[in-house]
């Protein structure tokens, strides 16, 4: 099997005398979709944060590519090659759809002094991706703050997908999203996953995780109970380990076994 | 020694910088330790709140400056009862006696108004406007007042913000609005003189007759080339050194005048000014 | 708390000490600077700074603009500026000085008139705020030179051309309120003190500290009642909420509008109690009076902690914020230090307490 | 079949010049729970708003228990007995946990001028209320800022049913809930619609759906696309719907039908 | 744009008019409000305030404010306040006027050197914001206070006792940069224009206007470069995007720190600029220049539509802000009332200009 691209070897996080990680260890290989999941609070973001240079490591070591890695900032991990959708996905609510999707990379025409923000274009790529997702926007003009929670994921989605990536990655990117634009984005996962970009997903959804993972790693209370290969590991099984070991409210059998 | 100046002008303030040197100037002759605190801003509460730290430190005197009598009396007077001389300069005249100052060094600011009213009539001013950089401040309003009593003609305020920009848009605007008006009075010489010069200057005119409180190079410049009529001095470098070198005898040999000592109101004419124009960009006039 | 047992069983927080858990109260986040401040004047100030008369002497300032910072304070977390305070505090003392030496009404009437006044303009402020939907940055600042120069026209009215109104201490002399809102507290026990040598005596007498001024009680008064309504009470509570998010708080129920214009009506109350102590104490009042008063106001809050976008913040910050604003401008006359220098010194003093009071919390805390 | 408690008819809203909600006509009875389900920016969270009093309809009436009503603010709806977890969670992040849950009615102590917020009371309830939820908060004044995004989810649920209301919306209140969580949930809205509670419940999970909702009713595009009851319709027909009738990318069939 | 035409075919919006399309944008907000002041000015003010001469006159002190008032605005659509730009003015002022009267140096030289100064002190602003994630509140405040005790200082040490600093005017007569920082331009066209009694003429025959201040200009070139930025360079995004939540800006890759520094550099640059213009405008500098721009900048910004918590905002919202606040600052002066009474009308007129401003694009947008 190839080498990973990032390792992520025994991360501890502290928020104060809040300890959010616990020594957890993963990673990512080209062409892999390696599923994170856990129970709520397990620290999942947390851990994705650390990845994507947002927090620094209380302890551990990152290895991208083979060589030791100080994330200093989101960009220097932008530029590395790691795209991220974060669970609250870092938009600005009065900004449009347009500068919200380019932003921190924005295209431009002209050059020296004339070089500008090329909106035009940018208006267009967006609509299309938007589009390609199974969103109909009204105008790429709208504010982002206006949008529907599950246009709102969606463009966050798209923007990461557009940039490319050795990495990418994706906190709970189908949460919000209606049932065409689920299938849509599991569909991406799986084809930049063909293209050999490293893909990290994060789901409460037993289901979706089944659907594209390759590897599946479970934290619990800032810990890993452990990684599982696709086709070693049963639906059932997954879900009671993503709860965390206990027991759950007895609607489970009308729920027909995956939530 | 150690001699405790309070003052409601700012240290920034062309006018008190010129106080604050006559102080330090007698404190140097004297070889008494001199401290000069104002408030940052006109502020009388503020003001009675430095007179009140001052007592705490028990200096060989005290002077200050009394533009409203009521508010400060309290503080002045604990420090006559806790023994320290007190000298008031500029301000306060009239009150310091009563609130048991030793003496008052300085002019009433409603008769240098008044003065300089009655030199711009005589000069053939018929219509004035008072251009007032900070208004609500008791001494600058009892100018305007005097100047009102003494022209005798009618005088309107032009109150204006501490930027020579807009006080030569204003004095233009003012001079455009209404024709008649010939006779300007500013309360500070580089703050509303200079750029009321320049405001008539740009209109042209040369029938306006200017006038400013207090000196500055510019405008003393524009004095004696024929641009401005005069400008009123009340030699405020004396209300600082007085007082202190008073004070300083009296606290080594416990001599001190008999009465007050008025170090203005001095009208600087066209004759007079080019003498003093290196004096005021040196901060002594 | 009740629950602090219960909680060292999880393995997902680390203990804490009761210093750290004392610091990260905004409350007490403002007492590093004040400490700081101390030092530096204990080193190179008058020894006399921190005798019992200049301890006074330093407070009196802080305790009026700490009137007004906690005031500010309140309607900063709640979301809003109020700009027009200073100029609320000429335009009250006004009223206040008309009622009192034009009219001649007694306190009992003149002090709830004038209060009711502030009151009413200081829903003026918040209606226009909610009604046009403008930042009330804007709106309080219209307020600003409105009441300004409606208290230079006033008092010319009311003066006869003056824009100074005197004689208000003559008019309340024998009034039984006056002893409430001016002058000093405990003058008795303080002479009896002084008789007792325990604190020093003027040539005449009399103790060098004739008691504790009024409005450092009402500033004590004020601090506490205002923490209390911030962090013990519904009230507190709906504060809090609408400054963190008008939407959110409007969402779950918090009557956002009834917040708003109560903090208005409080910050203008506040002016106006300034204002009449501040006018009863001097005698008189004059269209200068509280000239800038708003924006220190606003930096004793922010000193304190307080967020300028809202929902963040603590009166007892302001508390400390006023009394490190007041030690450091009156402090610097006990120093030997040049006036031409002042302003360079407070405004290194500032940053000074402020930075130390973030590095000190941050430490203290663990954030990074 | 009992009386609706409220009914909405053909709801218009207009957004200057986007027309998010086009004549939708909508009821809820005691007792039930009531599904509405529509692609993303359907208008699902537009609607629900205006019934619980945060925007004013451009058109269109509501009934109340039989009586017309006018609903001024979000507290008018709550004092008449409408409790709504709304997408966006209606928490103020920098407060603490037991102040957010409480927000806008605290209990009190004390009574005159001594009457106070009773917090110490108020921090139990809170965090009994979340372990019933399946979250473990380390403290309940920790600021709601630094939750997971599934423990907020969480506080905002049990806030809304804490109250107790006659009518309980739920706008997507599963979307970042772990399975334990999820599960809880579920449970929770067929306890409390067993006490003859009236429950709107939105969601793009078929699944969660089907196992909890008695109608369905299905927007498209701002305008009802039809209402049906619990046994009427298949989970592949419903989704069909919930898409707006587009077709959906190819991976469907390894997600096994339901999304 | 190139999408409209496809949008329309969308069944879920309604078309709108072009008005509506324009009053939408934030940049033409404030133009309701400078005309609301016109048409008031144009009915009660002496009509010499609209000849050209007249509105020169008023343009030029909103130049220089607008200037400030730009870079105010840039700032604060980032997010940060700097409420040290006024006294910046003094500070580089004399920075200015001692490079060149007491050092002699040509304006080509004095006047990079002046900027860099002002950059430099910019960038420490900036930094000791970031470096703490202390309010730029607090720490521009700070730098408030020192920039001003050091302009009274360093005058009085360069002048030898005085606060005012001359002859800026004579020592750069000669250079041939003076007349793109001061005076006029144009002047050739206006005297051939006065000599086709296009406009007036004084009574020396010279023309009643001779040129447009080059303040003017410096000022609309800022106002559409700014807007340029602003609108239509990643910059402009950049900067939008910091002030809208810089954890969110950052996360999206945004350099959120090489942005606020570089905003607190641009508005130290835009006080050094007025500094230099006013200084060889005036001929001289005092310490006392630019009190208070800091806060009428915000004014002008917050006139034009900026929000104060960031991210929302124009320049152009600014260039309008400063041109209303600029009337009516001396408008007033033409108007035949009682000047008592100004700072009463400063504030209704404001207050008016901005309800005004609100109220029309609230109904031209629909928004409730
Ligand atoms: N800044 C912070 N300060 C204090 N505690 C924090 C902070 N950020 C996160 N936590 C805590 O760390 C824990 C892990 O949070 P995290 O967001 O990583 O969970 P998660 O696994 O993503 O959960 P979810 O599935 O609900 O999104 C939570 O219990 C949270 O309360
Ligand atoms: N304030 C607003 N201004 C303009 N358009 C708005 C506003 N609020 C919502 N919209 C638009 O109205 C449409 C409906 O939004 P809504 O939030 O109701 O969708 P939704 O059905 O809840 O979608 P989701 O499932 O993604 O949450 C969206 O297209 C959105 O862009
Ligand atoms: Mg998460
Ligand atoms: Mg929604």
């Amino acid at each position: 099997m190839s080498e990973p691209i990032i390792h992520m070897d025994g991360i501890k996080k502290h928020f104060g005398n809040v300890i959010a990680l616990n020594g957890v260890t993963f990673d990512v290989r080209p062409g892999e979709c390696h599923c994170l999941l856990g129970d709520n609070g397990a620290g999942k973001s947390t851990f994705i944060k650390t990845m994507s240079g947002v927090h620094k490591p209380t302890a551990g070591t990152i290895t991208f590519e083979g060589k030791p890695m100080q994330l200093g900032s989101p960009r220097d991990a932008m530029e590395a090659g790691i795209a991220t959708v974060f669970q609250d996905l870092a938009m600005i609510p009065l900004m449009s759809v347009t500068r919200n999707f380019f932003m921190g990379r924005e295209p431009t025409v002209g050059r020296g002094i004339f070089k500008r923000f090329d909106l035009d274009s940018a208006n267009r790529i967006c609509m299309e991706k938007m589009r390609q997702m199974g969103i109909n926007l009204r105008a790429p003009d709208q504010a982002v703050g206006t949008l529907s929670g599950g246009e709102r994921q969606t463009v966050a989605i798209a923007r990461a997908v557009h940039f490319g990536a050795k990495v990418l990655i994706l906190d709970e990117p189908t949460s919000a999203l209606g049932v065409r634009q689920t299938s849509n984005v599991l569909a991406t996962i799986a084809r930049v996953r063909e293209q050999g970009v490293g893909v990290v997903f994060i789901s409460h959804n037993v289901r979706h995780a089944l659907a594209v993972g390759d590897r599946f790693t479970v934290l619990n209370r800032g810990q890993t109970l452990g990684t599982a290969k696709r086709g070693e590991i049963e639906a059932a099984e997954l879900q009671d380990l993503m709860a965390g070991g206990q027991e759950m409210a007895s609607l489970e059998g009308s729920l027909g076994g995956t939530v | 020694q150690n001699i405790i100046v309070v003052a409601h002008g700012q240290a920034n303030d062309p006018f008190w910088s010129v106080v604050k040197n006559g102080a330090a100037l007698a404190g140097e002759h004297t070889g008494a330790t001199v401290d000069f605190r104002t408030p940052e801003i006109f502020d009388m509460v503020a003001m009675s709140q430095l007179i009140d730290s001052a007592i705490n430190q028990q200096p060989d005197g005290i002077v200050v400056s009394i533009p409203d009598a009521d508010a400060l009396g309290p503080s002045i007077q604990r420090a006559v009862d806790a023994g320290i001389p007190v000298i008031s300069m500029n301000a306060g005249a009239d009150v310091a006696r009563d609130l048991g100052a030793l003496l008052h060094v300085g002019q009433s600011e409603f008769d240098a108004g008044k003065a300089a009213g009655e030199r711009l009539a005589e000069m053939g001013g018929t219509k004035g406007i008072c251009v007032n950089q900070e208004v609500g401040n008791v001494s600058l309003d009892q100018r305007c007042a005097g100047f009102a009593e003494g022209f005798g003609n009618p005088v309107s305020i032009v109150p204006t913000a501490n930027d020579p920009t807009e006080v030569q848009s204003k004095v233009r605007a003012a001079l455009e609005a209404d024709a008649e008006v010939d006779t300007v009075l500013g309360l500070g010489a580089a703050l509303v003189g200079e750029p009321a010069v320049a405001a008539v200057q740009a209109l042209g005119r040369d029938d306006v007759l200017i006038a400013s409180f207090d000196l500055s190079a510019g405008f003393l410049q524009s004095v004696a080339d024929g641009q401005a009529a005069f400008a009123i001095d009340q030699q405020q470098f004396l209300q600082g050194y007085l007082p202190v070198s008073f004070l300083a005898l009296n606290a080594t040999y416990g001599l001190i005048p008999g009465g007050d000592v008025p170090s203005g109101p001095n009208l600087i004419m066209q004759d007079s000014a080019a003498q003093v124009i290196e004096l005021s960009a040196q901060g002594i006039r | 708390m009740a629950q602090n047992a219960s909680l060292s069983a999880d393995e997902r927080i680390k203990t804490e000490t009761l210093t750290t858990r004392l610091m990260k109260r905004p409350e007490l986040g403002a007492i590093g600077g004040v400490i700081l401040v101390t030092i530096f004047f204990l080193i190179t100030a008058s020894p006399t700074m921190f005798t019992l008369a200049g301890i006074m002497n330093f407070l009196t300032p802080a305790a009026q603009l700490g009137i007004l910072g906690i005031a500010a304070a309140m309607l900063m977390i709640g979301g809003e500026f109020d700009l027009s305070i200073g100029s609320m505090v000429a335009f009250a003392g006004m009223i206040f000085g008309v009622l009192v030496v034009n009219m001649g009404l007694p306190l009992i009437f003149a002090i709830p008139l004038t209060m009711a006044f502030a009151a009413a303009t200081g829903a003026v402020n918040g209606a226009i705020v909610l009604r046009t939907g403008l930042p009330s940055f804007i709106v309080t600042l219209a307020f600003l030179f409105i009441l300004r120069g409606a208290s230079l026209v006033g008092l010319k009215l009311f003066t006869g051309g003056s824009t100074q109104l005197r004689g208000v201490r003559e008019a309340v002399a024998d009034d039984w309120l006056t002893p409430i809102f001016s002058g000093d507290a405990f003058g008795g026990a303080f002479r009896w003190m002084a008789q007792q040598g325990w604190i020093a005596q003027l040539n005449s007498g009399a103790p060098s500290v004739p008691g504790i001024p009024v409005e450092i009680l009402w500033f004590v008064a004020i601090a506490a009642l205002a923490t209390f309504v911030l962090l013990r009470t519904p009230a507190g509570n709906w504060i809090f909420a609408t400054g963190g998010d008008k939407q959110a708080a409007s969402n779950s129920g918090v009557p956002v509008r009834r917040v708003k214009i109560s903090l208005f009506m409080l910050t203008a109350l506040a002016a106006a109690l300034v204002a009449v102590i501040t006018v009863i104490d001097t005698g008189s009042t004059d269209a200068r009076r509280g000239f800038m008063k708003e924006f220190e106001a606003i930096i004793a809050a922010v000193i304190g902690g307080c967020l300028l976008t809202g929902g963040y913040g603590s009166a007892i910050g302001a508390f400390f914020g006023a009394i490190i604003f007041g030690m450091v401008t009156i402090g610097l006359s006990y120093t030997g230090f040049d006036q031409d220098w002042f302003q360079v010194f407070l405004g290194a003093m500032l940053l000074l307490a402020v930075v130390f009071n973030n590095a000190i919390r941050k430490r203290v805390t663990g954030e990074r």
